[in-house]
């Protein structure tokens, strides 16, 4: 019995954004960035026991919202997803879907040993393993389930990643969702089957944006075109 | 309605066999083409007119589904658990879904799980697995392991504190790796006789094709 | 009037009030932390939020009216804080009274309403009609405070009632009872607990808020800034006698915003009958009662 | 021929023109070019307007010993340029694409027009009426004229409608009638003068009765409460620019005739000196009460349409209540807003009107439950609609702002608190309602049956777009109306404004409406700023693209929310009004057909048992009365 070949993520290293020569520019972006690291809105997709830790770190004992950090409702105003436990399959559309309605810069993470490895739900056949096939994860935070500063400890790693964003190279993963959309679709087609897609045009998106890449188009691209039903905005009409 | 009463009216069936498990609780064996008339009686004549569920046991050996109806009676606060055995090969069995409404349900979930088709019920379609075009997960055939082992793949993670206090002695005993790949917690035959069957055909795929 | 002096208020104003603003959502979650046993966010928190959200790489548009409807918000703020008197910059603000600036007040609403109308999502569509039927709900109290204040000043223009006080006593003084009953409709104003149905998180995700992302959730932030502004310098000048210098009317606009903040962390939040249930029944009973006393 | 002469020589050649014309195009040209040229000597008559003079006609017929004669004032033309303008957009409205449409559907064009126009020539003589005769003779043409336009629709609803409202019109004519004999009676002659007269003779009882008689004759026509039941059903079940052109002047008549005979010859300063009941309640102060009510009862009727069409017709009858309630404020701010309501109302509202019949001419339902998303595939018409709601609503920079703020303005001066909460309960309701209006029509889920619906034809978007103009300039530059609000008020004795282009002066806070809207229109911009040029750039997405907690959304998926717009309110306050009046209306109409039935059956002496006991209650009552009078 062959394991499925799966494709093999293309390079990551060229993500690196490329520095303005205007100095000013740079302390501009530099200050987004800031921002950025210090206010994040998180939505929390409580698909597990995971969730029960959240409280806890927003309230009073170890207050989140110092850090900058406070819970939004829907996926359009979120900046983190908070994946808190496992994934069952059918729950990981709804996952994918929101968050692809997020807006960029979006950060992912992953709470509890279920989302990287399936955890205690490692043989069950309805339980999506590793969630970082399917959509970039930032941040893992592993235990069963992992204490309040844990959680805090991982959000804090992912604020330094955010404000080395364009620094290093090791940023924050949600660029790499646009440039290499096909091997995540790749990813999702070969557990929802041939007819997947949702409602939000991601290539469209990484085109109107700029953020294609090599690994934006590919098999699987072409296989989603076949089937895909598009929706195009409704234009206003005289 | 005394037990006697209760017992005249079960008995009806010729080849029922009765056990009283507990004053509230009586487990019945039917056959199954009397199931439905035993559960037509019991609804008409013994106040039995709560289905609470139905459930299925896969008795892989013998070859056979075994299908269960609890079934309520809110004056006698009694549950009857009516047994039956249906073919393995051939699973299909008749809808009590004209006796009881909610048995459509139950129905349907069967068929998703089992793969018993249950003639004349109104929604024999996908239930909870709307992805899901395999064998049907709960039946004894159906590896979940292999199916799991051959659809994802697996986060690698050795951290270096994790090999030095292995190094030192202590850290994890069995390695989930060892688990997933080798089946140390199963004994080898098992892990063989699943081998062997992967190599006949593939797992969890082509069922019913 | 000059013209420069016309320029530098259309421009300070909308400014000053912004600044102040975010210092009242500062001020707004600090109280909210400290109720609770919270550090609360760091100083600069409101601007990171905005600039980062006005920073944001990607957000959507569900087509023209959604952006026009924020532009509407915002911009209806703005026009109100031009008609608010302050300090030093009182020479647009005679072009309005009270009831033009009360209705300069409803436009953001509505602005808002058609924005959030467009983005086609039922949740947005229910928040709208609770945060309307809130808004009849705290606008009779509202008026008949206005009433009560423009009829003892004897002048619909806030500048004549701030002349007014500070030539006599306070209003607070001179009228407790519409003071009050202002307070109570304020806080039904400001969409704070236990007048905050059509936010309704859990519920109804955020109402009119749902599809907001990146600069459009932007521009409600700085709304928000300019509501509590606008709240609190309307309520200072109305009955706190306004402000001879910027010294004397902060303080007093941070009090009036500070007393609905402290009592709103304290309460749940009422379904909406209930919310006009009470909001018709107590502060109308007031505020009556003090129109009594000055009629 | 002086230029009214000319003008009546001109209408009356227009309805014989039109009656006669058979071919539908040169009917539709013709009809339209006539308003035109009504509104061009309207306009050479505009000294009237501006100067108050009057014009009278040298017309005049002698009947049975009364001289009837018809002339024209200020308030006349006021009036009348309203009355043609509106049916000149329903006229310029129906030519186009409508009109095939109407006539696919197997309506009668030419007949609609020869209503349209009837009722345009029986206003026009009622609004130049001299005397109360001829006053008497204009009312009843046009109870009949909107009689004819109301029974067009083939559907029961309106044929319902259209009869109730010709038996409250016969009462209203009746109670006419009986002031007219009354004034007869005092002094021999039906001028305009003996009204005058002849209340300063009558007892305080007779006072009260004629007022009333009139009140109730004019109340009727203008859906005041408590006769506001009849109207809007009526209206909104008319053919379409007909709806538009009735909802915008037609009630106004009621108006028209309360400022001539109540204001002007009666006199507001008589009546307040007519005490009901306590020291506060007098005669002007109940119909300040009544005009406050109707701005609330049917503006929360309106609130629970879900029609659009009868929407805006409730709220048509509300709005009323706003001019009579500025007016009976006696000072000059007041009427003057009471006065320019008139014409603001009628601008937006026959915008609104025809922008809803442009919904329904591409739609096929004005049904809000069933409508919903259309801006992307109508955006005039719904910029039509904003500026008209905008207006409706009465928020700057509008025309409706302008004249209801003058409303509350004088109602703040004239220390009314409870007035002024009425008036503002009703602005509130309306305000509720119409975002009801433009969001369940416009914003929401466009519908899968919708999404070919296109922009509707030029020929009924130019009318729209012209009312809207007038809604917004007039709502800019107040100060072009306000000359004819003032001759008014100089031609029926009310204080006079004190107005400039942008609006009113006044101590201690006036309006200036360029500034106002000045100010505004800089923080859109300040707004339009920020949103632009910060931030980055949107992407337009589909609306199934869209939040509903990880559920998927597809056509099959309706995603709207539409019925029922306000369930909080409406449980609570739902059951107040919910009837009250239906109520009342069918005890009246029970009580009256118990009595017909009483009398018939004693007519035809089927119960002679019924004759008896009659006879001997009569009996036994003079009796009493006798042996109680010799007591005494």
């Amino acid at each position: 019995m062959m394991k499925k070949e799966l494709k093999i993520k293309s390079n990551k290293t060229n993500q690196q954004k490329q520095k303005r020569t205007n100095p000013l520019a740079n302390v501009f972006d530099d200050f987004i960035d800031f921002c950025q690291s210090k206010s994040l809105f998180m939505l929390h997709y409580c698909t597990g026991c995971g969730a029960i830790e959240l409280p806890p770190a927003m309230t009073s004992r170890f207050d989140m919202e110092r850090l900058g950090i406070q819970p939004m409702v829907t996926p359009r105003q979120a900046d983190i997803l908070l994946v808190t436990g496992y994934v069952s399959v059918k729950t990981l559309k709804r996952v994918i879907l929101t968050y692809e309605q997020m807006q960029a810069p979006k950060y992912v993470i992953g709470i509890c040993s279920c989302t990287v490895n399936g955890g205690m739900y490692w043989q069950s056949y309805a339980t999506a393993k590793k969630l970082n096939e399917y959509m970039p994860v930032d941040v893992y935070i592993a235990g069963c389930m992992p204490r309040p500063e844990a959680v805090l400890e991982g959000l804090n790693r992912l604020k330094n990643n955010i404000k080395n964003d364009r620094k290093e190279q090791k940023g924050s993963a949600w660029k790499d969702y646009y440039k290499n959309y096909d091997y995540y679709l790749g990813n999702q087609q070969n557990l929802f089957g041939k007819e997947w897609q949702t409602p939000v045009d991601v290539i469209a998106e990484a085109k109107l944006y700029g953020l294609e890449g090599e690994g934006t188009y590919g098999e699987n691209t072409k296989k989603l075109k076949m089937v895909q039903h598009p929706l195009l905005p409704q234009e206003m009409k005289l | 309605m005394s037990l006697e009463s209760l017992n005249e009216i079960l008995n009806k069936i010729n080849t029922i066999k009765i056990t009283h498990k507990h004053k509230r609780r009586i487990r019945v064996d039917v056959k199954a083409d009397s199931l439905t008339t035993l559960l037509e009686l019991i609804k008409g004549q013994a106040s039995f007119l709560h289905l609470s569920a139905i459930t299925c046991v896969d008795w892989i050996e013998d070859n056979q589904f075994e299908l269960v109806y609890h079934v309520w009676s809110y004056e006698e606060n009694c549950l009857i658990s009516a047994h039956t055995r249906i073919d393995r090969d051939d699973a299909k069995f008749v809808t009590v879904y004209d006796l009881y409404k909610p048995a459509d349900f139950f129905e349907r979930d069967i068929y998703e799980m089992y793969g018993v088709f249950f003639i004349g019920s109104p929604r024999m379609e996908k239930f909870i697995l709307t992805e899901w075009f395999g064998m049907p997960p709960m039946r004894k055939d159906f590896d979940s392991e292999a199916y799991v082992q051959e659809t994802f793949n697996w986060t690698e993670y050795n951290p270096d504190w994790l090999q030095e206090l292995s190094d030192q002695g202590g850290g994890i005993a069995i390695k989930p790796e060892d688990i997933r790949l080798s089946g140390t917690l199963h004994n080898k035959a098992t892990h063989r006789e699943r081998e062997k069957a992967k190599k006949e055909h593939v797992v969890g795929k082509g069922w019913k094709s | 009037m000059s013209f420069v002096e016309i320029i530098s208020e259309l421009v300070l104003m909308p400014l000053i009030a912004f600044v102040v603003g975010l210092m009242m959502v500062l001020m707004m979650r600090k109280i909210s932390a400290r109720l609770q046993r919270r550090i609360g966010p760091p100083f600069f928190q409101p601007i990171y939020d905005i600039v980062k959200l006005y920073g944001k790489d990607t957000q959507v548009s569900h087509g023209l009216i959604h952006d026009i409807g924020i532009v509407m918000a915002v911009g209806g703020y703005i026009g109100a804080e031009i008609l608010l008197p302050v300090p030093g910059m009182e020479g647009i603000a005679d072009k309005g009274g009270i009831i033009t600036l009360s209705y300069f007040l409803m436009i953001p609403s509505l602005g808002m309403a058609l924005g959030v109308g467009q983005c086609a999502n039922p949740n947005g569509s229910i928040g709208i009609s609770r945060a309307l039927t809130a808004m009849l709900a705290y606008d009779i109290p509202f008026i008949i405070v206005v009433f009560g204040a423009a009829w003892h000043y004897e002048s619909t223009s806030l500048i004549g009632m701030i002349e007014y006080q500070q030539a006599n006593a306070w209003g607070i003084i001179e009228m407790p009872f519409l003071a009050i009953a202002g307070l109570f409709a304020l806080q039904g104003m400001l969409g704070k607990q236990p007048f905050e149905i059509y936010i309704a998180p859990a519920e109804i995700a955020t109402g009119p808020m749902v599809e907001m992302s990146g600069k459009y959730m932007g521009g409600l932030f700085v709304m928000q800034t300019f509501q509590l502004y606008t709240a609190g310098v309307l309520y200072a000048s109305l009955f706190l006698g306004g402000g001879e210098s910027w010294l004397d009317l902060l303080p007093k606009a941070f009090l009036v915003v500070a007393i609905p903040m402290s009592i709103a962390f304290l309460f749940p939040r009422y379904k909406t009958e209930d919310l006009i249930r009470i909001l018709w029944k107590w502060p109308v009973m007031l505020a009556l009662i003090g129109l009594a006393f000055i009629l | 021929m002086n230029l009214l002469d000319q003008f009546f020589v001109i209408v009356a050649v227009a309805l014989i023109s039109i009656a006669m014309l058979r071919n539908i195009k040169v009917n539709s040209i013709v009809s339209t070019l006539w308003y035109v040229l009504m509104v061009v000597m309207l306009a050479r008559m505009s000294s009237v307007a501006y100067n108050a003079d009057t014009i009278t006609s040298a017309f005049s017929i002698e009947l049975l010993g009364f001289r009837m004669y018809w002339k024209f004032t200020a308030l006349s033309w006021f009036f009348s340029i309203i009355t043609v303008v509106s049916a000149l957009a329903s006229s310029l409205f129906m030519s186009g694409d409508w009109g095939k449409q109407y006539r696919q559907q197997g309506g009668n064009y030419g007949l609609l027009q020869l209503a349209l126009i009837l009722n345009v020539v029986s206003m026009l003589i009622l609004l130049a009426s001299g005397d109360l005769l001829s006053l008497f003779i204009g009312w009843e043409f046009v109870s009949w004229a909107s009689f004819l336009m109301m029974v067009l629709m083939p559907s029961k609803t309106a044929k319902k409608a259209a009869v109730k409202y010709v038996i409250y019109a016969i009462v209203g004519a009746m109670a006419l009638l009986a002031a007219l004999a009354m004034v007869y009676a005092s002094s021999g002659s039906l001028d305009f003068t003996q009204i005058t007269d002849a209340f300063i003779q009558m007892t305080d009882n007779m006072k009260f009765g004629f007022v009333l008689l009139f009140f109730i004759g004019f109340a009727i026509k203008m859906g005041l409460l408590p006769f506001h039941l009849w109207q809007a059903v009526a209206y909104a079940e008319t053919p379409g620019p007909g709806a538009a052109f009735l909802g915008a002047i037609s009630s106004r008549m009621g108006l028209f005739t309360i400022l001539v005979v109540i204001v002007q010859f009666i006199g507001l300063g008589n009546l307040e000196e007519m005490n009901i009941a306590l020291p506060y309640l007098n005669m002007k102060s109940l119909l300040a009460w009544i005009a406050a009510l109707t701005t609330i009862i049917p503006t929360y009727i309106a609130l629970q349409q879900h029609d659009a069409k009868r929407l805006l017709a409730w709220h048509g009858v509300g709005q009323g209540g706003y001019m009579l309630l500025g007016i009976m404020m006696y000072d000059s701010i007041g009427s003057a807003g009471g006065l320019m309501h008139v014409l603001n109302h009628a601008s937006y509202q026959a915008a609104l009107f025809l922008t809803v019949v442009a919904v329904v001419y591409r739609t096929g339902t004005s049904d809000l439950n069933k409508l919903g998303g259309l801006v992307t595939q109508m955006p005039l018409t719904f910029l039509v609609m904003l500026i008209g709601i905008i207006g409706l609503a009465g928020l700057p920079p509008m025309n409706g702002f302008v004249s209801k703020w003058m409303v509350y303005r004088s109602l703040l001066v004239n220390g009314e608190p409870l007035l002024f909460v009425a008036a503002v309960l009703g602005t509130l309701g309306t305000i509720l309602s119409v975002y009801k209006l433009i969001h369940n029509t416009f914003l929401g889920q466009l519908r899968v049956e919708h999404q070919q619906v296109r922009e509707v034809p030029w020929s009924m978007m130019v009318p729209m777009l012209g009312l809207s103009v007038i809604v917004f300039i007039t709502g800019f530059m107040p100060g072009l109306i306000l000359p004819w609000i003032a001759s008014i008020q100089e031609t029926i004795g009310l204080p006079v404004v004190t107005y400039h282009l942008g609006g009113i002066e006044y101590a201690k806070g006036g309006l200036d409406m360029i500034w106002v809207s000045g100010i505004l229109f800089y923080g859109f911009g300040v707004g339009a700023l920020i949103f632009y040029f910060l931030g980055g750039k949107a992407k337009r997405i589909h609306q199934y693209d869209n939040y509903a907690g990880g559920h998927f959304l597809s056509s099959e998926v309706k995603y709207h929310y539409s019925n029922n717009f306000y369930p909080g309110l409406m449980h609570l306050i739902g059951n107040w009004y919910r009837g009250s009046f239906k109520w009342m209306e069918n005890v009246i109409v029970s009580a009256l057909s118990f009595v017909s039935k009483l009398f018939e059956n004693m007519y035809r002496s089927r119960q002679p048992v019924m004759l008896l006991v009659l006879v001997a209650v009569v009996a036994l009552f003079s009796i009493y009365k006798n042996y109680s009078g010799a007591g005494s």
